[in-house]
């Protein structure tokens, strides 16, 4: 439990708590932001230099450009003069407490967690690489073909409807 | 082959275009449809005499014959051809069919002029003429029934053509129908033929059915009562050829056909179509004759001939004596149509194909001269076809008398400046020849008798006298005068215009000069047919069989000529309500003659009463016997249905309904579980998950 | 202290002249940080290489502008700034000192926030702007044993930063409350998600031929000559697509012309920074600026050999020289090409990337994978160039296809 | 408290994080970003039992991230283009207003 690991703990689940209360959509999405690099910051602190930069490659990158292009493209990036929260918001809340009580205490308690810190692996871009492509082909492929598919998907639901106006103007 | 020959079907497809490019053009085009229909005719006479001309000067080397066939279609492993022939018989009759055609088209011309259908007219008659040429070129019995049966249907449109009138309707159909039944006849003739031969060519280089190879095997070949199969196909070809021409006892269309235009009936119902059946016989000549004893003049004698000079010679007689009693102008000359075709019949019976064909083409013109007469002499009188009507029509329609004058005397048979004199001898002469027996001969006799007596009356009722159209006029035109102001000279009758009046003038020419192609002195003709050699021999005119025979029909002629001016030229009816002087003298043969022997009624009352309870019987069979098995199947399903939804209603778904009812009475129950909201989905999946947590940890420490 | 410097003389002693020049920061750095305790050391050596990036690049950036006015003037036949020289004297150094007034000016500027401007996310927007684009530096390699921090993953880390661009373009303009802004802002994140995609994939061949993401290595794998020639790998038909591709790719990149439609001035004023100004505006400008040098530095290092030099004969001159050379060589391709090509419409813009780039560069993976596992000789030159070539007609003329040379039709705006 | 332990407590409280915003926020984007905040707080958890666990150089966890993170690219893709189309057909993007699947 380094210092850098408590600091950056702290900033990626204040962002993450920012981004699920502010009021603005926008705001929240830059919060996401702010806890997903923290999170890429967290995965480098355990060693993990590739994941992290996959992380803020694709998270930065690209789910979070994403996200604010859907809020502006369902108008909802202005604050909202009405309520946020759905109705029964506070059985949400019982149940995420319970749930992170119940987590916590497990984590806590548990006799099965290793006790000792091993150093930190020696792993390289190359050694990934090369599961990648030999044990880990099949699921790569696969991840291949479901982003292909997810794309095509995406398109085609996000695609403008063609007007069905017909010729004496009327929008049916 | 000569080029003629290669393209003869040019001359009935050409008016068959014309027909088509009439039919589909816009109503009111009546000058194209004219030119079409007069121009194709024209062009097809023209081909035609190119035609007659390549089969000149073929005397003493046998008979000039080309054919050109094709196949057509394919039935089972064999061909079925269609072609043309021509021969010295369909030369003439191309010339014959397209000239009297095309003058009658010009006549048309002025006598429909103000019909509003002149379109339809002549796009009908435009058909019928390819129709007729196409019988005539015909090499292929298959060939010639298509075309026999455009020729009845156009017959049938054109009879019709005045549809609103009932009497129109009414003749089309009977027309139609009587002709369909000699054509039964002509259509077995023509399987059996073709069952026999397995041809239908006429001529096909040796292997045709009118050639030696086949008519010898026709020959041999015995069937019921002994008779060759050539003998049943001849009979049965001439059935339908006594259907066409309106032989006894078939006869009866031909006078009802007159309901038409005075063109048509001209046409059709005198010049061409009604000589299709002749000619048919004329064609078949060779299936006609196969195996006959060859008689004393040359002639060959055979069952199949003999019936058909006995059923012209009974046709002559018959009809002839109707048309002395009869009073409609053109009813008269249908009648005589008729019995002149029954001496065409008989000619070719006792003469061969040289003697009927000669007289048929000597009363093609003149009949259609009478015909067209006729037509101008009516339109000249305000659609008045009543003879008794009429009369003193020689002053006002000079030309028309002439030339009517001209074909009565040609049909009467006034010697030798006549044609009709010259063919109707020659048939007499045969008939005198015949072996067989001398009754046709005398039948004939009296026939030309009749002939000479009706045509003198018709003509001396309707030129000589004093006009008696206006009688009835005047009774009941009162009202009409007060606001028509028609003049009186608008009721007297008129000359025809020169549209009208050119084509008979030429009609009258030929039917005078026609005559001298046939005579015994110079019998070119006879050998233009037969291709045989001849010689103009003026001796033969003298020889005593023949001047006996020309001096005792002379005879009769000028006894019926006689007869019928003393009855009727001298002393003039006054009123058109007077009675007949034959009426006067003889009413029950008057009346007998006046309603045609009863035979349309006797047909009513025999073959059509028949046909009525025939029909009645197959429709009592239809609503009883059919009608009640159809109910029985009916009521058997009907009941095995009810069964079926009572096991379907009470035994198969009343378990199902039950289950489903629960299962819906559930499901609706659980559905109340789902409220639409992600987000409750998810609280649930968070309480599940505490409880997995929950397990886990109990189930590790257990 | 003494004996660690020693120490530190003593790697570079027998080094020659030549090499101890090319090592001259090297050396002075590891003096620098023989002098500072044990643990102190990574922090020490981070700063050094902090401010080092820190002034050479905006020092070039602040060339580069007069550079690129006077450029660009020159091109449009006129002056360009030819005044100002060394303040306080009569120098004037051909008008090459206009960039000190310049930053005077922008710093000392008036800074306006809109009223109803976001003003938090309108102020952190620059910063978000600055930081990335400086990070990506540090896996740049300037010079031989010259980079700040040489990841294992360092050109995933370069994207990766690149990444964060993007958001920040987005804060300037949703934050700014101005439809031109927020336009410009949206121009330009499409322009920039549609062109890392070719920029990547043609970044991904040299990788696939290299073996590493490792800069260091790829630059060290470009380091061989045959015949006097480097073995840059845009000397070879893939590498040379690829070098295209990743040029015209950044060109859009970093929003330059004929790509520049997210600041087109004749449409959106200014783009995402319009309701910027003064230090902010000048702020953004420095950042744009920096993320080009950042991303000519990595296309240098990936397609021209990085600080190699191209012919064994001048590798005497100093790999930074080398270096900066290059890139201020392909700036000044850039600033030819923004006095000369028209700007695009969008949707050209959108066509070219994923119409033309983006399967020229799918097929580029190819022929290099090709290239690869091909005997080494002239045949896969052929074959290679073949593909390559063929590709080309065909994207090229589907290209082409829809784009009708008749009477121009004029276009509303909807 | 170990590293590990202090990893995990992080995770569980990213989730928990998550979670309530997912469950509680009305706006379908935000319950999205809740549900990718779930996936990362599990991801973190792979990464530091790899980082801690017994055999570190099968890569076994890193690799469930990268799969883990593409498959949330894809997700969050598929996720907001059916945002966008509920959003074009109702005119709302508020989930308590999508509700036609109430029994």
């Amino acid at each position: 439990m380094s210092l850098p690991f408590i600091i950056i703990a702290f900033v990626t689940l204040f962002a993450a708590a920012a981004a699920m209360s502010l009021r603005n959509l926008v705001h929240c999405a830059l919060a996401f932001v702010v806890a997903f690099a923290g999170l890429a910051a967290l995965y480098l602190q355990l060693d993990a230099q590739f994941v992290g930069f996959a992380q803020i490659l694709v998270y930065v990158g690209a789910i979070a450009i994403l996200i604010v292009f859907a809020i502006l493209l369902t108008r909802s990036g202005d604050t909202p003069n009405e309520a946020v929260l759905a109705p029964g918001w506070i059985y949400g809340i019982a149940v995420s407490a319970v749930v992170f009580t119940m987590l916590g205490w497990a984590v806590l308690n548990s006799s099965a967690l290793p006790k000792q810190t091993p150093p930190a692996p020696a792993t390289t871009v190359k050694n990934i690489g090369d599961l990648l492509m030999t044990k880990y082909v099949l699921p790569l492929e696969i991840i291949g073909l479901l982003l292909t598919a997810a794309m095509i998907g995406a398109v085609i639901i996000a695609l403008k409807e063609p007007s069905k106006t017909d010729y004496s103007g009327r929008k049916t | 082959m000569i080029w003629i020959v290669k393209n003869l079907w040019l001359i009935p497809v050409l008016p068959l275009f014309a027909a088509g490019i009439i039919a589909v053009n816009k109503q009111p085009a009546r000058k194209l449809a004219a030119t079409l229909a007069i121009g194709s005719m024209a062009l097809g006479f023209l081909l035609s005499l190119c035609a007659f001309a390549a089969t000149l000067g073929h005397h003493g080397d046998g008979v000039f014959r080309e054919v050109f066939s094709f196949p057509w279609i394919q039935f089972g492993g064999q061909w079925m051809d269609i072609g043309w022939v021509l021969d010295p018989l369909t030369a003439i009759m191309l010339m014959m069919v397209t000239f009297v055609g095309m003058l009658i088209f010009i006549f048309s011309v002025g006598y429909m002029a103000h019909d509003e259908n002149f379109m339809r007219f002549f796009c009908f008659l435009a058909l019928f003429a390819a129709g007729m040429l196409g019988v005539v070129i015909a090499n292929n019995l298959f060939l010639f029934f298509v075309s026999w049966e455009i020729v009845g249907l156009t017959s049938y449109l054109l009879i019709g053509f005045w549809y609103h009138k009932p009497s129109a309707a009414a003749a089309a159909k009977k027309a139609f129908i009587t002709t369909r039944i000699g054509d039964l006849g002509l259509l077995l003739g023509m399987v059996w033929l073709y069952a026999e031969t397995g041809t239908l060519n006429f001529y096909d280089g040796g292997k045709g059915c009118l050639e030696s190879g086949a008519l010898a095997t026709m020959l041999t070949h015995a069937t019921i009562g002994g008779m060759a199969v050539s003998t049943m196909i001849g009979l049965l070809i001439f059935l339908g050829a006594v259907g066409k021409s309106g032989q006894v006892p078939l006869h009866v269309w031909l006078p009802d056909a007159m309901e038409g235009p005075t063109p048509v009936s001209a046409l059709i119902h005198a010049a061409t179509m009604v000589a299709a059946g002749v000619f048919l016989v004329a064609r078949v000549y060779p299936l006609m004759s196969v195996g006959g004893i060859i008689g004393a003049h040359g002639v060959p004698v055979t069952t199949s001939l003999t019936v058909i000079t006995w059923v012209g010679a009974i046709t002559a007689i018959f009809a002839a004596s109707i048309a002395v009693a009869q009073n409609d102008i053109k009813r008269i000359l249908a009648y005589s149509t008729v019995s002149q075709l029954g001496y065409m019949m008989m000619g070719l019976g006792v003469g061969g194909v040289a003697v009927g064909m000669f007289h048929l083409i000597t009363h093609a013109f003149f009949k259609a001269l009478l015909f067209l007469g006729s037509g101008s002499v009516i339109h000249g009188c305000h659609e008045e076809q009543d003879v008794r009507k009429m009369g003193g029509l020689k002053k006002y329609m000079p030309v028309t008398f002439a030339v009517y004058a001209v074909g009565m005397l040609a049909l009467a048979g006034f010697p030798l400046f006549f044609s009709g004199f010259w063919s109707k001898d020659e048939i007499l002469h045969s008939a005198h020849n015949w072996p067989v027996s001398h009754i046709p001969f005398l039948l004939g006799c009296t026939g030309a008798l009749f002939t000479a007596f009706y045509m003198t009356r018709q003509v001396a009722l309707v030129f000589f006298g004093s006009y008696r159209g206006h009688e009835e006029k005047s009774a009941h035109g009162h009202s009409a005068h007060a606001h028509s102001h028609s003049s009186e000279s608008s009721h007297d009758p008129h000359e025809s215009p020169a549209v009208m009046t050119v084509p008979l003038i030429i009609l009258a020419g030929f039917a005078i000069l026609l005559g001298f192609v046939g005579t015994p002195a110079w019998p070119w003709f006879d050998g233009y047919l037969t291709g045989e050699e001849f010689k103009f021999d003026f001796s033969k005119l003298t020889e005593p069989g023949t001047l006996g025979l020309m001096l005792a029909s002379a005879a009769i002629v000028f006894t019926g000529l006689g007869l019928g001016w003393f009855l009727y030229g001298k002393r003039q009816r006054k009123t058109v309500a007077e009675k007949d002087v034959l009426e006067a003298a003889q009413p029950f043969i008057y009346k007998l003659l006046e309603n045609k022997y009863f035979i349309d009624e006797i047909y009513e009352a025999t073959v059509i009463r028949f046909n009525a309870f025939a029909a009645w019987l197959c429709d009592f069979a239809d609503q009883w016997i059919f009608g009640g098995a159809v109910l029985l199947v009916k009521y058997i399903t009907v009941g095995l249905a009810w069964l079926y939804r009572l096991t379907d209603e009470y035994f198969v778904n009343l378990g199902f309904d039950t289950g489903c009812e629960a299962l819906r009475e559930g499901g609706g129950g659980l559905s109340k579980l789902h409220t639409g909201r992600v987000q409750t989905y998810l609280r649930v999946i968070g309480v599940a998950l505490v409880a997995l947590i929950i397990f886990l940890i109990w189930g590790r420490k257990a | 202290m003494s004996d660690k410097i020693q120490q530190v003389f003593e790697t570079f002693k027998h080094l020659s002249l030549v090499e101890k020049i090319d090592q001259l920061f090297v050396m002075l750095k590891q003096l620098v940080l023989a002098c500072v305790p044990e643990a102190l050391q990574p922090l020490v050596s981070g700063l050094l290489s902090v401010v080092l990036v820190l002034s050479v690049f905006p020092g070039v950036f602040a060339i580069i502008t007069v550079i690129e006015r006077k450029g660009l003037g020159r091109i449009q036949n006129r002056y360009g700034p030819n005044r100002v020289g060394i303040p306080f004297t009569n120098i004037r150094l051909c008008g090459f000192g206009q960039f000190i007034p310049d930053g005077i000016k922008s710093l000392t500027k008036e800074d306006i926030v809109p009223y109803a401007a976001d003003k938090v996310v309108h102020f952190l927007a620059p910063i978000v702007m600055l930081i990335p684009v400086l990070l990506a530096y540090a896996v740049l390699p300037f010079g031989r044993n010259m980079t700040v921090a040489d990841f294992d993953a360092g050109l995933l880390f370069f994207f990766a930063v690149g990444g964060a661009v993007e958001v920040s373009v987005f804060m300037a303009g949703w934050s700014s409350r101005n439809k031109y802004s927020l336009l410009g802002a949206m121009r330009a994140i499409a322009q920039m998600v549609s062109y890392e995609i070719p920029l990547i994939l043609s970044a991904v061949t040299v990788v696939m031929i290299v073996g590493s993401l490792k800069l260091t290595d790829i630059v060290a794998h470009q380091s061989d000559y045959t015949f006097g020639i480097a073995h840059w790998y845009v000397f070879t038909p893939w590498g040379f697509v690829g070098f295209i591709l990743f040029f015209i790719a950044s060109l859009a990149e970093s929003n330059r012309c004929p790509f520049d439609l997210p600041e087109a001035e004749s449409e959106i004023i200014a783009g995402y920074f319009t309701e910027y100004s003064g230090f902010k505006f000048a702020l953004f400008f420095l950042g744009e600026y920096l993320g080009m040098f950042a991303i000519i530095g990595l296309g240098v290092t990936l397609f021209l050999g990085g600080w190699t030099s191209p012919v064994s004969f001048l590798t005497w001159i100093p790999s930074y020289v080398w270096f900066l050379a290059k890139m201020i060589a392909i700036v000044f391709v850039f600033i030819w090409i923004r006095g000369t090509l028209p700007r695009l419409r969008m949707d050209q813009l959108m066509n070219f990337a994923w119409k033309f780039m983006l399967p020229l560069a799918l097929i580029n993976i190819v022929v290099a994978g090709i290239w690869h596992f091909m005997c080494h000789d002239w045949q896969r030159w052929l074959v290679c160039g073949a593909i390559i070539f063929g590709a080309y007609l065909v994207l090229g003329r589907g290209l082409m296809r829809n784009q009708k040379l008749s009477k121009r039709i004029y276009r509303y705006a909807e | 408290m170990t590293p590990l332990q202090g990893c995990l407590l992080v995770s569980a409280l990213l989730f928990a994080i998550g979670f309530a915003g997912a469950v509680t926020r009305r706006h379908a984007i935000l319950a999205l970003v809740g549900i990718e905040l779930m996936l990362n707080a599990a991801n973190l958890n792979f990464i530091a039992f790899w980082r801690y666990g017994a055999h570190p150089e099968a890569l076994t966890g890193v690799m469930f991230v990268i799969f883990s993170i593409a498959i949330a690219a894809a997700e969050a893709a598929v996720g907001l283009a059916l945002i966008i189309a509920i959003y074009r057909h109702k005119k709302t993007s508020n989930l308590d207003e999508v509700k036609e699947l109430k029994g």
